[in-house]
């Protein structure tokens, strides 16, 4: 009973972090209705950044954390620019197929930066856990949980209160509506796309700082947890993608915990499946019509 | 030809059989992430059957093709209500299962004084048959390109029969060929069948071809992988994907001298070409220009007129 | 569409049959013994294969190796053009030199022909400055 | 004065506008009628800047409105009710007319224009927190219709606002239209109803083909032959 506990509370911090991976993808989708498989690479590529700013010149933790960020909303803006705003209407296919073909560019560019498998990363926070009665909360996890949702909640608000947010909500809803009502979608576009990107940079901060290395097999990492977490809670809708994301943390930490983790894996890809099999919706309901249109 | 030469010609057919598996599925209008998962399914069934019961190849491959064609027929059914993004990520999820019960996956027969057999993440060694029976590469090279070739001729068959014409249908709009009395569901677990059958044989192949599986060669990298060689060779005939594979293959290993800075320049190549041409190079609207000028090369050809350019006469009709 | 199904399958299997009949007769089998350390740059290692008949243990000799090199997790995206090992100073080992494109998990395919024809397969995790047997993939 | 001359715009290979020019008198109703395909559709996208022409010019008041963006073109002062409405369905009516009035800054006329399009669509203000989704289709063109008019534009578009709807609804709808007209709103209209359209234009085109082939005023053609000109062509009617 302890560990079931202890094992939820583990997963519910870990997946905050898939949350916020969750709904900066969920964004770009809602946003551009096509999936960015070049999600995480962008994200891995601000890890890089960072990391070179750690090693070579021995920035602190806010730095990095800042260089990830930025360095994640740049590589979004790339792959916006590249594999996204210039395709015609009706080929989404070819923007997926792009984004990965720029996934492979940004892999490389990792590995060209710094060849070897693993580098270290800065520390999020060092200290003993935290102590409740029989149960013990990781510090570094527990400033994970607050961005998180901090920042999960900071996007509610933005789209829910901002002038930009209804930009956003307008395009999300039917883009050419959004035209006509006078949102500039040409300009909204490739913003909403960086951020969601610095969203994930985030995200990624948080996980690379509580695991202390980065390899270049974060981006395919990020992009997948990402991916699933946003399925598993419904397209299109930040608690969905947070809802997901904690989901999917618990799955994972206690098949692991009982099963180890292989079955770690295979369990959230079983809950995955079926939630499609079942409920193909996700969830929790989605933002718009929009998602229910092919990637 | 040189083994290395023969090495790469062998990968580029082996990796068509996935990308034709893919392109099918493309053609009646989903997006699989998961055809790999048939690739290896198939893979691992002719590996066991040679290497642990001793079968010949053409049973084994046979065996893998069924394998790979019922699993995709079992998963194809509890996904067939699913379309777009929903159908896309479910096919993922399934072919990440099938990777990690491959990691989970022992089966393993004293052969030789060996432990022979799958063995979880370390892999499937030991494949031997095509040097237990002195077939030599470039035999086996051509037994790949004779069933690529056989492949391609099912294609070629399937896309001028009412079949191949439902499948284009439900691609277009499957509502609307359920309404011209086209039994959608069929038609896609068919689809669905057909393609897993191929990886499957694909499957077969690389596992004798290299002589070692191992399941991260199955990831997700090899599924996008598949489905992008459709999009870059062109979606308008199965031999685009094959194009696809051609470009991607050949490609990287003609700029190799360019080491580090191969996958960037290729990377960028590809996402250049899609915006120019979001439906590939051999896409519909050139392939059927291609048939156009064909047709009308085969009318000059039987009408020996007064040289080139439009003559009297009946002209070709509309 | 029937008839084209089964003609297809017809071929192909009159196709796999044909390309099949060369006679079984048992091969000998060698065992690998694979040992890489780093040369002198990043991303270039001096590795040793001893080659023995995996039932007699004899060393094999007078063979013409080489040796191709894939990364696993992306088949054919990350490959190294095979090199040709030369015959060592001790019985039956061959040497050569890899210049890999990026530390991980290796499968190193070596490939034997002349008197024996064989493929023996090794994944190593090739590291900076080291390199071990690959454990099981963590992520 | 909304003036459009030469217009050529393509789809692809397909020349759906094939050099279209007329004018809109300022605080009249004016209509494009004609039948489906004739390019009437996209004659619009082209106005509001969805779909760039190939040549031509679009002026309003004398500025030159091609090449602009849409958000451009709405500031501007050129709204359009698009075709199926288009309502943003996961938001809220209120919402909906919120981003209406996305171009303006001004927080206090916006408050007041809403409470107006409340005054003047009472089931709007009904239905004010209710998601546009799920609103009956005459109450979605409503909405629609006081979306465009929250950035309060010189020029009103509107294309087939009766579209889908029955026949008690599209009686209202016109008659919203013609108040608004007479409020001072200057409205270019397409439309396939050209029994109810007729009624209250005060101008109106006939577009065959991609081409204006008649323009006048109500009366000067024998609304048999609008009608059947707007509905199947001139071609087939001849025939």
């Amino acid at each position: 009973m302890i560990d079931l506990v202890q094992n939820t509370i583990d997963g519910l911090m870990i997946g905050s972090s898939y949350g916020l991976l969750a709904l900066g993808f969920t964004l770009i989708f809602g946003v551009m209705r096509r999936l960015n498989l070049s999600y995480g690479p962008s994200i891995m590529i601000g890890g890089y950044f960072g990391t070179v700013l750690y090693l070579q010149f021995g920035a602190g933790p806010l730095v990095v954390a800042v260089a990830v960020v930025v360095g994640a909303a740049l590589a979004g803006l790339y792959v916006e620019r590249l594999c996204f705003a210039p395709m015609k209407a009706g080929a989404a296919i070819a923007s997926m197929v792009s984004s990965f073909a720029v996934w492979m560019q940004l892999e490389q560019a990792a590995i060209l930066v710094l060849p070897r498998h693993t580098y270290a990363f800065p520390p999020l926070a060092t200290g003993a856990p935290l102590e409740f009665g029989p149960f013990a909360v990781r510090i570094d996890h527990l400033v994970m949980l607050g961005c998180a949702l901090g920042l999960a909640a900071a996007v509610q608000l933005l789209l829910y209160r901002t002038r930009f947010g209804l930009a956003l909500r307008a395009i999300i809803g039917n883009p050419v509506a959004a035209h006509l009502v006078g949102v500039d979608v040409r300009t909204v576009m490739p913003l909403a796309f960086a951020g969601a990107s610095a969203i994930g940079g985030v995200a990624g901060f948080l996980v690379l700082a509580v695991d202390q290395q980065v390899t270049p097999m974060f981006g395919m990492w990020a992009t997948l947890k990402g991916l699933i977490a946003m399925m598993i809670g419904g397209l299109g809708s930040v608690p969905g993608a947070v809802l997901g994301g904690l989901l999917l943390g618990v799955i994972e930490v206690q098949s692991q915990w009982y099963f180890g983790p292989q079955i770690r894996d295979l369990a959230a890809y079983f809950v995955l499946f079926a939630v499609l099999a079942l409920r193909p919706r996700g969830l929790v309901g989605s933002l718009s019509e929009a998602s229910t249109q092919k990637a | 030809m040189d083994d290395y030469t023969i090495g790469v010609l062998s990968n580029i057919g082996v990796v068509s059989f996935v990308a034709l598996s893919a392109y099918l599925l493309l053609l009646t209008g989903e997006i699989s992430f998961g055809q790999q998962a048939f690739f290896a399914i198939g893979a691992y069934a002719a590996g066991i059957a040679t290497a642990l019961w001793g079968w010949p190849l053409a049973l084994a491959l046979a065996w893998g093709a069924l394998s790979g064609g019922g699993a995709a027929v079992l998963v194809g059914i509890p996904t067939l209500r699913l379309h777009g993004l929903y159908f896309s990520i479910a096919t993922l999820a399934f072919a990440e299962m099938v990777r990690i019960l491959f990691e989970l996956f022992r089966y393993q027969v004293e052969i030789d004084g060996e432990l022979t057999g799958p063995s979880g993440a370390e892999g499937f060694r030991n494949i031997r048959y095509i040097f237990d029976h002195n077939i030599d590469a470039v035999q086996f090279l051509l037994l790949i390109y004779a069933l690529l070739a056989a492949a391609l001729l099912g294609f070629v068959l399937l896309e001028r029969s009412r079949t191949g014409v439902a499948f284009r249908m439900i691609g277009e709009d499957a509502t609307l060929a359920g309404l011209q009395g086209i039994s959608v569901a069929r038609h896609k677990v068919l689809a669905a069948g057909i393609a897993g059958a191929l990886a499957g044989v694909g499957g077969g192949l690389y596992a004798h071809l290299t002589t070692y599986v191992e399941p991260r060669i199955f990831d997700v990298m090899l599924g996008v992988h598949s489905l992008a060689y459709g999009l870059i060779g062109g979606l308008g005939t199965a031999f685009g994907p094959l194009l696809g594979v051609l470009i991607d293959i050949g490609l990287l290993e003609s700029i190799r001298a360019l080491a580090g800075y191969r996958m960037i320049i290729f990377g960028g190549i590809v996402a250049l070409l899609l915006i120019v041409r979001p439906r590939g190079l051999l896409d519909e609207r050139t392939m059927h220009g291609i048939g156009n000028l064909w047709r009308r090369t085969l009318l000059r050809l039987r009408r020996p007129g007064p040289g080139p350019g439009p003559g009297p006469g009946p002209g070709p009709g509309p | 569409m029937r008839p084209a199904t089964r003609r297809t399958v017809a071929v192909l299997f009159a196709v796999a049959a044909a390309c099949v009949a060369g006679g079984a007769e048992a091969q000998v089998r060698a065992k690998a013994d694979l040992r890489c350390e780093q040369a002198s740059e990043v991303l270039l290692y001096d590795c040793t294969v001893g080659l023995v008949d995996s039932r007699t243990n004899e060393p094999l000799t007078g063979l013409a190796v080489t040796i191709g090199a894939d990364m696993p997790s992306m088949a054919g995206a990350h490959s190294v053009r095979p090199v040709v090992a030369a015959e060592g100073p001790a019985k039956g080992t061959y040497r050569f030199r890899l210049a890999l494109e990026m530390h991980g998990d290796w499968a190193l395919l070596i490939n034997l022909s002349g008197a024996t024809r064989d493929r023996v397969v090794k994944v190593l995790r090739f590291e900076d400055g080291r390199v071990g047997e690959a454990p099981p993939p963590r992520r | 004065m909304f003036e459009i001359s030469d217009i050529v715009a393509a789809y692809g290979q397909i020349e759906a506008l094939k050099g279209v020019s007329l004018k809109v008198e300022s605080g009249k109703i004016t209509c494009l009628l004609g039948p489906n395909g004739a390019g009437k559709t996209t004659l619009m996208m082209t106005i509001a800047g969805i779909l760039q022409p190939r040549r031509g010019s679009i002026r309003l008041e004398g500025t030159e409105l091609t090449g602009l963006t849409p958000a451009r073109i709405v500031s501007r002062g050129v709204a359009l009710v698009p075709e199926n409405r288009l309502v943003f369905p996961e938001m809220s009516v209120r919402e909906n007319l919120l981003a209406g009035a996305y171009q303006r800054r001004d927080r206090a006329g916006i408050d007041a224009d809403i409470e107006r399009m409340y005054a003047r669509f009472p089931r709007l203000k009904e239905r004010r927190e209710q998601m546009a989704g799920t609103l009956s289709g005459g109450e979605q063109q409503m909405l629609a219709v006081a979306r465009a008019l929250m950035s309060r534009p010189r020029l009103l578009l509107m294309d087939e606002p009766s579209l889908g709807l029955a026949p008690l609804i599209v009686a209202e709808i016109f008659d919203i239209i013609a108040e608004l007209n007479r409020d001072g709103t200057t409205i270019f209209l397409v439309e396939q109803n050209a029994h109810m359209a007729l009624k209250v234009a005060h101008q109106f085109f006939l577009m065959e083909q991609g081409r204006i082939t008649f323009s006048g005023t109500p009366g000067q053609l024998a609304e048999d032959e609008v009608i059947q000109r707007a509905y199947l062509g001139t071609r087939r009617a001849a025939g």
